[in-house]
């Protein structure tokens, strides 16, 4: 990494050039637009330009009653779009004061962190493709895949799931799905020896992340920087321990962090959190209670006047969604709060300095969705 | 009559019989195999990197897709062939052709067997060398003309690539044209009857691979046309059949590095049971499959790294090799 | 240290007439039209150009599983290399005219996928009262093959792919272009 | 359910925000209803206090966001801490419509970036702002989509007493 001080002089401004990264460009996860000034190769200035992927959710969501927006959360980050879904249901029950059974919390925490996994998986295997490595990619989306068919066969959707209803879920598991996620668990401890040569042995891999882009605590802090990306600099902060919610307080997990806070050890975060997720769904599996599935709850729910912030942690970091209602079926304002927006605004802290190519493998370990950042 | 006695067909016979004829003819065989080769070498690698990741590659297009890049060639000839308005027109349109030239002419000294080889030109090594250094002026003139920052940034990046990996390249030819005192291909392949230089030179031939993957700039040394970062590096602009072009001096010049490997380090056509020919093959094949295979099992290395790891390491070590090498051999 | 670059570029976003130039590519010799479209048909390389969560599933399948790469797919990240434009997601106004750039900027004969509902008809982003959407690619671009879902599984896109193959090889494709050129050319 | 109970570091905020800012209207809330345990009531002004006093005591800025409520706005910021006990800040800033509040960029970063976000849905100007213009709406538009003045959303005008 060079200090972009040492190389201020004069002629800088007949030197620099911009180049724009995206908005169609191979390594920029979606229609991202990254506007790069260099000196040669060396970075001095990122801008990302967003809202090439905004939708209007938030003013879609003060057109329609609490149940029609039920499926936009989980297309707002399509990755982690079981999270999505379930916590837009928690902040609507939180509003409503509705009590979901305990089998309940406990199927919406098992496929909350299968779709973990999954969203790992890609954020993981994304950053090695950015890197140039394209084997590993595929190999990752092969053990998502199935994921997918777990999650498919009892929600009958491969990405956008609007499983999470008001007061539970809409399918109790069954038997199939029991059975493979043992199975699968099994599949994946046996492959995470495979990821670990192929990627976290690799020299030039190596080489390659370290001292890559660090973001400092102070940094992180400045830019309200959470979830994984905040987990590689030391900080051992999540949602699901710091404000339990759901079933999580029940189970006995860690969170690993790494003190680096390069793009290796964001990196080594990932991976080392898939693991425990496993361990959260296989103590779930032990325990999970019988019971009902959902609470009873109106066809149409009409929250009292107030507001509520529900925060829970995706697989991008701390999400919240903040909901004014005015005593109506239909929401009076409701805001995302996402993890992307904070966490790809530190691009433009720490990218001057380093080469072009380390600004791709920085923006793949922050591991964004666009339109999660654009709504 | 007998027909030899007839004092023009003396002459025919003559000139069917010269240098110039087997060149000629050596040239048409290579125009006819190298295309085709290529195709080949196109289908083997998305094969390759199919399996590696678990899947099938090309299935659909002929018995396990062996016609897909033929195809792919034949759609690529039926494209529109766009020149952007604010390119430098002439040498947008030179540069691919400049750049599959001399990878035909890399073709001649390579000897396949001891009797398939167009001419054993007497600085063969040097005709090599020479030649695909013209590969990087194209490359360069690609980039430049197309008026876009990402063929810039990749044609500038290639310049500075090829520079400081022929260097080690040289040195490392060197050592073994002091063993052999002579730049003939085939000399130099009798020479390694006995035992493959590769057990005398090992340095030398593991910083020749090196050096070799990238001057034909074949990941993790790809940074021309990194895709990850560059689009498509170079050619970003190019579409069609110039595109293709450079498709077929990539691979081309992939196949002679690996031949001169052969050449050099393992002992060209030597080998038991089989006829020398199918030897060298074998050789040139499996090599390829290792660049292959590298490039869909490693990441791309960084800019600075790639230049650190030629002028720190690559270099000083050939070096020294030379230095030891000739110590051995000359002095004492 | 302050860097005088170039402000961002601002594209506008709105009043883009959906004007395009589009020479059919079609040769008069039979034979060899019949040949040039068995090889566009088995290499159909699509642009890498994600938009939403179609994205996922379009990448989805290049992997191990549904494997495009069988059919001769395999994704190109410059639009002048490519042959088809999947267009993956919800088309906003910031968008468009990138989208035009992208399409404008592939050589002929080139084609396009509508990818999801929001590619059709801006799907369940479409009410009344939005702001931010295209409804449909169809609106900017000339659309081939439309693909419903949301998202469409690797395997409808696959099937899309297949559709578009069967409209190349009954000229289907080139006929509509000519049509549409001559429509256009009465309204004026 | 469990929930995070904050009990000495929420004294300490709250008496420390009290000395910064008296003229602010405390409230204590119920973590359980609303996901946050302290409300900070300001009218105007007052915000720059809040945020450097919550940024000494190494709280993140999660988002900075608005209602509108037709007369007024509601400028929400919020506020939590990567601590062990980690409990959550509301501050609620009301604003007439011709107000402009000053920028909190110098002391949260983030912040850079929310407020670009809120001015784009909302048109409320921040001052002294480094960069103040649109983020993901068309540089180009000419609507702030988010009041409720915009577009066709169906509210209802009864809604003086909505966060009490």
């Amino acid at each position: 990494m060079l200090n972009p001080k040492t190389i201020d002089d004069t002629s800088i401004d007949q030197r620099v050039y911009t180049l724009n990264l995206g908005p169609q460009h191979p390594s920029t996860h979606g229609v991202m637009h990254l506007l790069v000034t260099l000196d040669g190769e060396v970075v001095l200035k990122v801008e990302p330009v967003i809202g090439y992927s905004h939708r209007g959710h938030e003013k879609m969501a003060e057109n329609r009653t609490y149940e029609q927006f039920l499926p936009n959360p989980a297309r707002m980050d399509y990755l982690s779009g079981m999270i999505f879904n379930h916590g837009y249901c928690m902040a609507v029950e939180k509003l409503c004061g509705i009590e979901v059974p305990r089998r309940a919390e406990y199927i919406r925490v098992i496929t909350s962190e299968l779709n973990r996994i999954a969203s790992h998986f890609i954020g993981a295997m994304d950053y090695a493709m950015g890197l140039g490595a394209i084997t590993p990619f595929l190999w990752g989306w092969d053990d998502r895949e199935h994921i997918l068919d777990l999650l498919e066969g009892i929600t009958g959707s491969r990405l956008t799931y609007s499983y999470g209803r008001f007061g539970g879920v809409r399918n109790d598991i069954t038997k199939e799905f029991y059975d493979g996620t043992r199975r699968f668990i099994d599949r994946l401890r046996g492959r995470f020896w495979d990821y670990e040569n192929l990627i976290n042995q690799n020299i030039i891999f190596i080489k390659r992340s370290k001292d890559v882009g660090v973001i400092t605590k102070d940094v992180a802090l400045d830019y309200g920087v959470t979830g994984p990306t905040l987990r590689g600099s030391g900080v051992n902060y999540d949602v699901r321990k710091m404000e339990p919610y759901s079933a999580y307080p029940e189970f006995n997990f860690d969170i690993p962090t790494r003190e680096e806070g390069d793009c290796l050890a964001r990196y080594q975060v990932r991976m080392a959190e898939m693991e425990q997720s496993l361990n959260i769904i296989e103590q779930a599996l032990d325990h999970l209670p019988p019971g009902p599935i959902r609470a009873k709850v109106p066809r149409l729910v009409t929250p009292p006047k107030g507001d509520c912030y529900c925060a829970f942690e995706s697989a991008r970091g701390a999400v919240g969604f903040y909901i004014a209602s005015d005593g109506s079926r239909i929401p009076y304002r409701i805001k995302v709060r996402a993890p992307s927006f904070s966490n790809l605004f530190v691009l433009t802290e720490i990218c001057p300095g380093h080469f072009l190519a380390d600004v791709i493998a920085i923006f793949g370990s922050i591991d964004v969705t666009v339109p999660e950042i654009d709504r | 009559m007998n027909i030899t006695q007839l004092p023009y067909l003396k002459d025919i016979y003559a000139f069917l019989g010269s240098d110039v004829t087997a060149g000629i003819v050596g040239l048409l065989i290579i125009a006819a195999i190298v295309p085709l080769n290529v195709a080949f070498l196109v289908l083997v690698e998305r094969k390759v990197a199919g399996h590696i990741q678990l899947r099938p590659g090309p299935m659909e297009v002929g018995p396990h897709g062996i016609l897909q890049t033929l195809i792919d060639a034949v759609k690529l000839l039926g494209k529109e062939m766009v020149t952007p308005q604010s390119t430098d027109k002439l040498i947008f349109f030179l540069a691919p052709i400049i750049v599959v030239a001399p990878a035909f002419v890399g073709f001649v000294p390579i000897p396949f067997s001891p009797m398939m080889q167009i001419k054993d030109v007497n600085v063969g090594i040097l005709l090599i060398f020479a030649f695909s250094s013209i590969s990087v002026i194209s490359i360069l003139m690609a980039g430049w003309s197309s008026n876009n920052k990402y063929s810039l940034i990749g044609a500038v990046r290639s310049v500075a690539q090829n520079v400081a990996y022929e260097i080690p390249l040289l040195l490392a030819t060197m050592s073994i044209l002091i063993m052999t005192n002579t730049f003939k291909m085939g000399e130099i392949v009798q020479a390694q009857s006995s035992v493959w230089f590769i057990f005398y030179q090992p340095i030398a031939a593991i910083i020749f691979f090196i050096a070799t993957t990238a001057e034909t700039n074949r990941a993790p040394f790809d940074l021309v046309e990194a895709e990850s970062e560059l689009v498509s590096g170079f050619h970003t602009e190019y579409t069609g059949m110039r595109f293709s072009l450079f498709f077929l001096a990539e691979y081309t010049n992939m196949v002679i590095a690996a031949a001169m490997f052969t050449v050099l380090f393992l002992g060209g056509w030597h080998g038991p049971l089989f006829p020398g020919m199918i030897w060298f093959l074998i050789k040139t094949y499996f090599l390829i499959f290792v660049v292959m295979w590298a490039r869909w099992t490693y990441p791309r290395i960084r800019f600075d790294q790639l230049m650190n790891f030629a002028w720190k390491v690559l270099i000083p070590f050939s070096l020294v090799n030379l230095l030891i090498t000739a110590i051995v051999l000359k002095v004492l | 240290m302050e860097v005088k670059g170039n402000e961002p570029i601002c594209i506008p976003s709105r009043d883009l007439s959906p004007e395009y130039v589009e020479i059919p590519a079609v040769v008069g010799f039979a034979p060899v039209q019949d040949l040039l479209d068995l090889a566009r048909v088995n290499s159909l390389w699509p642009l890498t150009f994600g938009i939403a969560c179609c994205a996922i599933e379009m990448m989805a399948a290049g992997v191990a599983r549904f494997d495009w790469d069988r059919f001769g797919i395999i994704p190109r990240g410059t639009p002048r290399q490519s042959d088809v434009m999947v267009v993956a997601g919800t088309i906003p106004h910031k968008l468009v005219s990138t989208i035009k750039t992208l399409y404008d900027q592939m050589p002929a004969p080139r084609y396009v996928i509508a990818m999801g509902n929001c590619a059709i008809s801006g799907g369940p982003f479409s009410y009344d009262g939005q702001y931010a959407i295209v409804n449909g690619a169809d609106k900017i671009i000339p659309v081939d093959v439309y693909i419903p879902g949301c998202p469409p599984r690797p395997e409808a896109l696959l099937q899309g792919f297949i559709k578009i193959q069967t409209k190349i090889t009954k000229g289907i494709i080139d006929a509509n272009r000519r049509a549409d050129k001559a429509a256009r050319k009465r309204k004026k | 359910m469990p929930t995070a109970e904050p009990t000495k570091p929420l004294e300490n905020v709250r008496n420390s925000l009290l000395q910064v800012i008296p003229e602010a209207e405390l409230r204590d809330r119920d973590y359980r209803e609303c996901g946050y345990h302290l409300e900070v009531r300001l009218v105007m002004r007052g915000m720059r206090r809040v945020a450097r006093e919550m940024k000494d005591r190494r709280f993140f800025l999660e988002t900075i966001t608005a209602v509108d409520f037709l007369e007024y706005f509601h400028l929400i910021y919020l506020f939590s801490t990567y601590n062990e006990a980690s409990f959550r800040v509301m501050a609620r800033v009301k604003l007439l419509p011709e107000v402009r509040p000053f920028s909190v960029w110098d002391i949260y970063s983030e912040a850079i970036w929310l407020e670009r976000e809120v001015y784009d849905f909302f048109g409320i100007r921040f001052q002294v702002h480094p960069n103040l213009k649109r983020i993901i709406n068309p540089d180009d538009a000419n609507y702030f989509p988010l009041l409720k003045s915009f577009g066709k959303t169906k509210f209802t005008t009864d809604i003086d007493d909505i966060l009490c």
